[in-house]
């Protein structure tokens, strides 16, 4: 209790945690369970995208979108390294996203069925990505904070990119326009669902907030998100499908209506559009890629005792 | 030195010459996109989305100065979206599916051992805009070959299994390999015309690199001399490119006209 | 009977009504058709081409009178050909992909369990042409279900694999099953009308049906009452939809307005 | 010897011979090979239509294909089953295909690369399968014979439908008519090549055509493929690719460039452009069914054991 005091203390003075200092068991435990659900929801979040670089419009699209993809390659090998740091092997998390016992973010569970989600994704997915992590680049976790940093900052491209596909889409043909406010229209309230249950209904939030692992409550955020959306959607002149979205001059915020919460925890309970579908795709790259991994193991260790044989 | 062939002529085969050059990356790089996000492992899976992402910007380039030099008006994207098959000009590997990671890997080690010695030649082209988009290009290609020489010397010497899926790949590709070496009236025009060598001339140097490699990945060559053909002139693709661009150009032929 | 619609509106329901009534059998017509040639043995090859064939001819029933009744000129092959994915009106189940040839019999069985009382039903259609189809395509759609049950049987009863890979395709297939039996504003207008019945009073006939032939499969019910939706009504498909449309639609949307 | 000279009056005859007749080693070896050869042909004959059923430009152009590729599997079941009734199963030979020991029509190693193809395989190899087919329906084995009357009906219904999707691409637009004739200029001399090579260089032919296995020669049939092809061409304004193509006044018949012969073998041998493409696609087709067909049996065996314990 002592050095969970002096611990609190050292959180409160706004000190980094390094992987070599003491702390809780709990705290650990927290930080494995966040940082790895960030990671797979890096990695299954390629999927959703990934479906449309094979169809992408134009050359430039293309690159773009592989671009982008490869830097969520990248943002799970940051966040699996930290999480490596707290003591669990990337492959024994792979294994737990693939048994269910780790999750991923419930946002890549929906699909994505024209051009104009791509745009849909950078623009409200990352969008609401951003709002949930800058505030983590302050987290108190040393590796998870400076993981967190490098994200960011390829994250608000990847939102200014999305958002640029909405541009283009409706400011083309009907069709265009079209795609663009369907893809709106189911991506708004899945979107409004990534920044988690109420504050009344989230558990784990307190503790999580004094250790500075979670740095704003979910209503916090979400109210934020609404509000930085609405003028954008109102710039592309697209309509955001909530019939009791209004401007509140009281609070200076909208007020909006509630996602279907009852939806979010299907999704999170493994009944979403394509959790079977996206875990099945994980599990058929895992198991295709065994016999290579398998191999650049062997060879590894045949080059080594070569090496050493020739020393 | 462009002997006999009039101006027409000489830009009618540097077209052509333009569009093997661009459909080889463009018809490569969309085949090793498709294992962006899926993947045997997350660094496998960077380094091949770099290596595609290399390939379309270099698409980018052989066609949009082929678009040029054809003259009306079409840019890389209306190449690359709106032609059908039998306009395209890549070699017939290019385009076979990828199957396992092991064949997409052989693939691109063997078509990196060919284009490193082919666009190094290209730098000192006549054409100063094949010397530019060869200087460019060849950079990243010699990245490319060091990467793909490793893979398949650690999967080739890796395990049993791996042994015999790299070998498995190589003897399914051998047969495409010669068309790398194709001789026709294009290229004998572009020799003509010092705009590029003759891809033959290259052959003792690719297979330099290839036999060197591949013993080092304990793989044997196929004794077969057999050369498939037909990709670079046009006359007879394999089935599975018209599939290819189904997919590929499924939204520039669902929206024409569209701008994205 | 009517109501409170207005003929407008009653034939903007009757158009959705007829979309979702072609739609499924032209996605399923299509999955099926992507085993012809390479089934598991040539008399399941020959049976399930057949089924194929049956269901793109009640295809071209149904979205040609859709097509008429729309007023706007369009026929079948157009309806077919040039919509894109939220413009289709399936159900979910029968766009995902066939996977194995257990899953694509389990699927066709759960869908003619179906189909047959429905069809049924829509003999006794107070719309004559609705009513004409279905006389038609109920006769095959009997035999379809004769087979499939007898498949779906003798594979769930087989060996412990086959016995595996059943239930594992039930499983599956199974969250899909419960959208066949939605029911909204379209199936509300249809039933008033008397051109159909609500799809859930279909049900209790289904489930004897279903449960009487898996209980001889040897397999097990999923007890999960949760039902994916969002095909009939076009407002969230699958992702395999689109990848579906981009082969199918290739031609006409490569070529617009050629006649074939 | 005695009993040989009988079978060959048998034959001169016209009698037919049925499964339970007495033949010679040869007939039966010659018969097996070529019947198993034209089953096989059949069903990797359903690959290269079967590769645009899914792409088919209109409802009733997929209808018609797919009752096309249909009815090949069912002329391979009759075929198998009139090669059965000389001692050799259907899992026999299609192990023998698999394994490279029985072939299949080199015709089928050439892809199918636009809707035209769909066109030309329909006429040109259609046509030209029924030029070899005709004859054998009087072939001096009964299954075999009874077998081709069946296939031969289909056939030429086949190749009229062939012959219309022709004449609605070269009445359609430009790119219509580009297609027509590239499919033409890809399609001539392999079908030419159907016919086999040359008769001085074709094996087997003269004891297959004294026992009425063979009734034509393949000059004879080439010719007659050639005499009949022309005039269609020309009725649909295609160029056929052959610079040497003239009517001779004197034979009455039209003079053509033969096929390159060295083409032919190296298809023949395994190097023609789908050669192992197409193998794998039954391979796989094989391999998959596995499962299946062993389910099937097993089912059936317990049917049986139900129904002898239930008398």
């Amino acid at each position: 209790p002592a050095k969970l005091a002096a611990f609190q203390v050292r959180i409160d003075a706004g000190e980094k945690i390094e992987p070599k200092d003491w702390m809780p068991e709990g705290y650990r435990k927290t930080l494995i369970r966040q940082v790895g659900q960030h990671a797979h929801s890096e990695i299954v979040g390629q999927l959703p995208e990934g479906n449309w670089i094979t169809r992408a419009p134009t050359l430039e699209r293309k690159a773009n979108l592989l671009a982008k993809v490869q830097d969520e390659a990248g943002h799970g090998l940051y966040l699996y390294c930290a999480a490596e740091t707290l003591g669990v092997s990337r492959d024994e998390m792979t294994e737990m996203l693939l048994d269910g016992r780790m999750k991923y973010s419930s946002i890549f569970n929906y699909p994505t069925l024209t051009w104009a989600d791509m745009g849909a994704v950078g623009w409200l997915v990352d969008g609401a990505a951003i709002m949930n992590q800058v505030p983590l680049q302050r987290t108190s976790y040393g590796p998870y904070a400076r993981a967190m940093v490098r994200v960011c900052k390829e994250e608000s491209f990847h939102q200014r990119q999305g958002f640029h596909i909405m541009m283009a889409m409706v400011n083309g043909n009907a069709e265009q326009k079209r795609m663009a406010q369907d893809a709106l229209n189911r991506t708004w309230y899945p979107a409004l669902m990534m920044f988690g249950p109420s504050d009344k209904d989230s558990v784990h939030s307190s503790q999580s907030m004094a250790w500075k692992i979670k740095i704003n409550t979910n209503d916090e955020l979400r109210q934020k998100f609404v509000d930085e959306t609405v003028p954008q959607a109102e710039y592309l002149g697209l309509t955001i499908p909530d019939e009791g979205l209004t401007w509140n001059e009281e609070t200076g915020h909208y007020d909006y209506t509630e996602p279907d919460w009852n939806e979010f925890f299907d999704v999170i309970s493994g009944n979403g559009p394509c959790n079977v579908d996206r875990l099945s795709a994980r599990q058929k790259a895992w198991d295709d890629g065994a016999w290579l991994r398998d191999a650049m193991t062997a060879h590894a260790a045949k080059k080594a005792t070569r090496n050493l044989a020739a020393e | 030195m462009a002997g006999t062939s009039n101006p027409t002529q000489i830009d009618g085969q540097l077209f052509e010459f333009l569009l093997r050059q661009g459909d080889n990356v463009l018809v490569l790089g969309h085949r090793t996109s498709e294992w962006c996000g899926v993947a045997p492992a997350l660094e496998e899976d960077i380094a091949l989305t770099n290596t595609a992402l290399d390939l379309i910007g270099q698409t980018q380039l052989w066609l949009g100065y082929a678009g040029e030099v054809e003259g009306k008006g079409r840019s890389a994207n209306d190449l690359a979206f709106l032609r059908d098959v039998y306009d395209f000009r890549n070699v017939l590997m290019l385009e076979v599916p990828n199957e396992d990671f092991g064949r997409t890997l052989m693939r691109q080690f063997l078509f990196d051992a060919f284009q490193v010695p082919w666009l190094t030649a290209l730098c000192a082209s006549s054409n100063q805009n094949v010397a530019d988009i060869a200087a460019k290009s060849v950079k990243e290609a010699i990245y490319h070959l060091d990467r793909s020489t490793e893979t398949v010397i650690a999967l080739g010497d890796g395990t049993e299994e791996s042994n015999a899926r790299m070998q498995s790949a190589l003897d399914y590709l051998w047969p495409y390999v010669g068309e790398l070496f194709g001789e026709d009236d294009v290229d004998k025009a572009m020799h003509e015309a010092g705009v590029a060598p003759m891809p033959a001339t290259l052959r003792g140097d690719w297979e330099t690199t290839v036999n060197s490699t591949l013993s080092q990945a304990c793989l044997t060559l196929p004794d077969s001399k057999f050369a498939h053909s037909g990709g670079r002139t046009g006359f007879r693709h394999t089935e599975h490119l018209g599939h290819m661009l189904a997919t590929m150009q499924t939204l520039q032929r669902s929206y024409p006209g569209a701008a994205w």
